[in-house]
């Protein structure tokens, strides 16, 4: 069937509260509002206020709510509203959750996922787009998934609800409205492991999100220009799919990573550093990472579409590193 | 507080100001004429314009996200505004934020944030420093009924009773945060009964009148100016509005709670009221509201036509370090 | 909470195990025989203890900082605690976390963190999760003075109060944080009052008094159980000692006030009640006491013998992700 | 004259507060009992309570008292105790004190110190001994420091207090009782400026607080095996003196960082990432990077003696780079 990302969270939902009914929802205006995002939507009509809960506007509430049920037996999938909003409950998030089932050598579980809307390209200015998911990667325990079609969105939902420790999920704003095929057969998708999104030998794009629907059309305009790119689609930000990254570079000898994050301390880093690390003398250029500019992002369209990569920008610098090297000049 | 004619038409006027120009933002952006998409506090002016009112030169105002009706009170131009909503190179971020959350420290309108109750603490911080310089300046600080829930909140609230801090926390209940009504938000729908437990003075007003904001807001920044700390002031309101000009008027609430309060819109009160005192006739009224209409017209046209931010003109970096020096790159 | 001879003498019994306990383990720690730095609940055994007391099999304590007296009432045992004081690999986190936070969730005790205050949005959890089951168990969470100030705090107060979730909340207010006293923390030396502005039920009870103690808390938690939900307490208390076993006695304290709460010890208090009741003579207390004795100093044999650590054997990586699928590295 | 670090930290902190008037303290326990390691002793004393102000146990309003007196013409100095606990605080740290100044176009400064001890060493365990600096670096508008002598203690804190931005400024905590040299002089270094701590020609190790005196003991003891290496403490972490570690690995050929955040997203990423796009090429080695092992610091010494870089693993991994290339096996 077609449906949207948003559709296909939906579904994912759905198909997991029905079939476990320690599953329950949580979050600001998710219950008989729908989801900002109309992500829930319809929901409470189907299983009730027990398990579709509209929270009181507090994140460390929803965290602790979602905390302290996961480790005495339910399967929260708690909501917030913009990812911004977690700086209010990183707490629950970085000293409890990520870290509990460790503390307690497993005799505590933490089958909690964290879903949140995140990114650019709605004006919202920098405290209701940022892109964090650099803030976690230093963060052992977390797992940080960020899906970019409908198909993996219901799979890697699934698999983050049926996932016994925390889960970050990251759904990117602009993409909800994305269609694709995909089938609400109940399986879910394993966390960790990337995608080849399509097949090339002259350089490696890695990426994920929104990126990864701007790199890929990048890589086929420059298939036009006969640069041919292997796109990689991580999926999981944390922890990142290296071995797949590395066969594919092994094999382009060229590696550009899109991220939406500020340049500076990105997730790309990881992806570079290994490469560097793991292909040394093997490359033929140095890797290349095209993040966006290093400031919060600004409300203004016109200076939001210059912090973010956009396809062109993508097209330039990657078609530039092949052909002569050097992307960043 | 008195008021004198004179400031009771002034009041009026910041009243019907903040109205007319939200009205004016949101026609223009359901009429698909402007990009910008207003979050308006249309049934809270009485709380909004009527606390503001009550500073002085010199005073903060820490707005939260529908208080338009206060950067107006506290001299924030028309133009000023429309020039922030539309992101002009003119607007006071020049282009890095919200019009909702858009603040002028020189008029003492302090910054605002898009994190619901985030605000609070930066309020309590302002006005630690005026106690901190044996300022008689207050700060007021406005957050709704949802913010009431952040953590944020019970810091302004502890630190600043704790402190003796010249802070008035002034809350428009409006019953509703976003699509969630109070019952899902707390067990009682009071909010003013949590400055007891604080140690804090807490009272409630009817939101819509705006002579009882006045005289409440106005005792309690008597009171901070005076070293005798802050005071928690609840306003019972109502937003007429959806939540944003692109969210349903209604947001699934139940169309007699609108309507009921819809009756009670606090510039039909507060025009009655001064009406019905003899001093001020209809013909002054309409006076001024002529007037407000032309400034807003005035600032919509001028910001409407003032120059759009243009890649090349934009300068990026500027401000995000202090010195900024060679920050561009790899910070 | 109608208590039998045998449910009395079991009371004195968890007293003085936590008393002795934590002296015999400060002691070993002043004298450099053990590495373990206690943070003594020392003065506070009536709160801490006699509220865990009122829990019945099934339900839970999320324990705040010092609240060995909870851990060792729910049945963790001495060994057990120092094993984990020492950091053995018997420990329950084999090294991973410290005594102080320890956690058993087979006996319903919630694993602490050094956050103070976080512990309480967890406890709320656990009482949600209770709801959502249907269960009739309830969850009884500590915190100190010091923790009301926390956003933490608030969130757990508000959303178990507007939930109506099984928890009820027992604060030992023993007048500093860390060495911060009350009127730095907050205007009045209150925190029970803090409920009433979340329409939930507010208590104060004289900490020193396991009775008193245990009467409240029991009908809170019959409260809680029979679904009427949350339910805040107070306990005025004192801690005899240092913040930590590294600090001094009294942190600044003033010795008069020191002195003042050390004439209102808990076990003396309750060791005089129990014999002006006839029903207990000395020789019976004597005899658990001795029994005390004795179990703590096989736990302390069998802890402090107990194999340590070592590097060859250390088991780092599992647990730290669910399948622990191959992410040792850059994970 | 000789002193600690914590001493020096306490000079600056006097120095500046008596030659302005607008510098105050806030934080828990740092008035009368004089902070956890004593860093603000005698303050109280000295300036009194208006101006050595002990709060309620809360990081929130704390953080929000310093910014808000930042924007309104103060220059606060707040401790976070443990910088654990900034996770109750991330929302003043990263959507206001980080960015007001950029949203106001510099109509809003932001003169904010925020100071906390950090780090492994004590046994404190996982919530009380974390490095947080990681989590940070995307996060523009941030500048974070990170002394390691007395001497720099002084002059990084009194141009922190004197910079218009926020800082964050990370106080290790096995480092207060080192001592050095320092003259109280009421002279600031400039943030963001590294220094060559020893001049060598076989390979560069960047590091900073505690973990630079392992590096440096490191490369002492490789020196008697014929092994000579540059060693930078970077003083700043953000943003990182690139311009002087790429000069330095121009020369040497080779990287080591050595950091003490898990290995995973440290910010010694964002130095191989530089050098290993800048120096493409001309490197001998791929550069190495030693951190911390991937999980929560735990609580037993025997365990994070284990996670935590030694000298030993320093010098095995950084000789073995020099010797044979390859540093990790
Ligand atoms: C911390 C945080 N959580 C959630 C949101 C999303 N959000 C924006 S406004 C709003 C409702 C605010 O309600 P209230 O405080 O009552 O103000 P009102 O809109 O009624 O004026 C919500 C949930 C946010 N901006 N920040
Ligand atoms: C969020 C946080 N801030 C500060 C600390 C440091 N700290 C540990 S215990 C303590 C005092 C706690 O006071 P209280 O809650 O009254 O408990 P008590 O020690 O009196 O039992 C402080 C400040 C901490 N652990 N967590
Ligand atoms: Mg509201
Ligand atoms: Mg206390």
């Amino acid at each position: 069937m077609k449906t949207t990302i948003s559709g296909a969270l939906r579904l994912a939902l759905r198909d997991e509260m029905t079939r476990d009914e320690t599953v329950f929802l949580i979050g600001e205006d998710i219950g008989y509002y729908g989801g900002i995002f109309n992500v829930t939507k319809g929901l409470i009509r189907q299983f009730g206020e027990r398990r579709v809960v509209d929270s009181p506007l507090d994140e460390t509430g929803i965290l602790g709510i979602g905390v302290g049920a996961a480790i005495s037996g339910l399967r929260p999938v708690v909501e917030i509203m913009y990812v911004d909003f977690i700086t209010t409950c990183m707490d629950q998030v970085i000293n409890n959750a990520a870290k509990m089932p460790w503390l307690s050598q497993g005799q505590l579980k933490m089958p909690l996922t964290i879903r949140a809307n995140f990114g650019t390209g709605k004006g919202d200015g920098p405290q209701q787009s940022q892109c964090v998911e650099a803030w976690f990667m230093n963060v052992p325990g977390l797992t940080v998934v960020e899906p970019s079609t409908p198909k993996d969105a219901y799979g890697l939902l699934l698999g983050s609800i049926r996932y016994d420790g925390a889960v970050l999920f990251l759904e990117h704003k602009l993409l909800y409205a994305l269609q694709g095929e995909m089938e609400p057969d109940g399986r879910a998708l394993p966390l960790g492991k990337g995608a080849v999104r399509q097949e090339g030998k002259d350089a490696t794009l890695v990426s994920c999100g929104l990126m990864l629907h701007k790199a890929m059309r990048a890589a086929q305009e420059l298939l036009e220009e006969g640069i041919s790119l292997e796109v990689i689609d991580v999926r999981t930000v944390k922890p990142l799919d290296l071995e797949l990254i590395l066969e594919s570079v092994e094999k382009t000898g060229r590696l550009v990573t899109v991220e939406e994050n500020p340049y500076t301390g990105g997730w790309g880093l990881t992806v570079t550093d290994a490469v560097n690390r793991e292909l040394f003398g093997k490359l033929k250029e140095a890797p290349l990472r095209i993040a966006s500019l290093d400031v919060p992002v600004p409300v203004s369209n016109v200076m939001e579409e210059m912090v973010v990569p956009n396809v062109e920008r993508i097209k330039r610098e990657a078609g530039r590193l092949v052909r002569h090297g050097k992307g960043r000049q | 507080m008195r008021m004198s004619i004179e400031d009771q038409k002034r009041l009026y006027r910041c009243l019907y100001l903040t109205r007319h120009t939200e009205e004016v933002l949101s026609d223009l952006y359901r009429e698909k004429k402007s990009p910008y998409k207003p979050m308006t506090g249309i049934g809270q002016e009485a709380v909004t314009v009527g606390a503001s009112f009550c500073l002085s030169e010199g005073d903060f105002v820490s707005p939260a996200l529908r208080e338009l009706g206060a950067m107006l009170t506290r001299g924030m131009s028309v133009r000023q505004h429309v020039l922030d909503a539309l992101k002009k190179p003119e607007s006071m971020s020049g282009g890095r934020f919200s019009a909702h959350h858009s603040g002028d420290i020189s008029k003492g309108i302090i910054l605002g944030t898009y994190i619901v109750g985030s605000n609070l603490p930066v309020a309590l911080g302002v006005a630690f420093s005026l106690k901190y310089t044996e300022s008689d300046r207050v700060v007021l600080a406005f957050f709704g009924d949802g913010a009431s829930s952040t953590g944020s909140f019970h810091s302004a609230m502890n630190c600043s009773s704790t402190m003796n801090l010249p802070l008035v926390l002034v809350c428009n209940n409006n019953a509703y945060a976003l699509s969630t009504p109070l019952r899902f938000q707390m067990k009682t729908p009071d909010i003013y009964i949590r400055a007891a437990g604080y140690g804090m003075e807490g009272v409630c007003v009817d939101g819509q009148d705006v002579c009882g904001v006045v005289e409440a807001v106005d005792k309690a920044v008597r009171k901070a100016r005076a070293g005798g700390g802050p005071t928690l002031i609840e306003c019972k309101t109502y937003r007429f509005r959806g939540h944003s000009e692109s969210h349903d008027f209604d947001d699934g609430r139940p169309a007699e709670e609108l309507s009921t309060w819809r009756a009670k819109d606090p510039l039909v009160i507060y025009r009655r009221f001064l009406l019905s005192g003899k001093k001020v006739d209809e013909k002054a009224l309409r006076r001024i509201e002529r007037e407000v209409e032309r400034e807003v017209k005035e600032g919509m046209e001028y910001a409407f036509a003032a120059p759009e931010l243009s890649a090349d003109k934009v300068d990026m970096y500027t401000h995000l370090y202090a010195d900024n020096g060679g920050r561009e790159k790899n910070v």
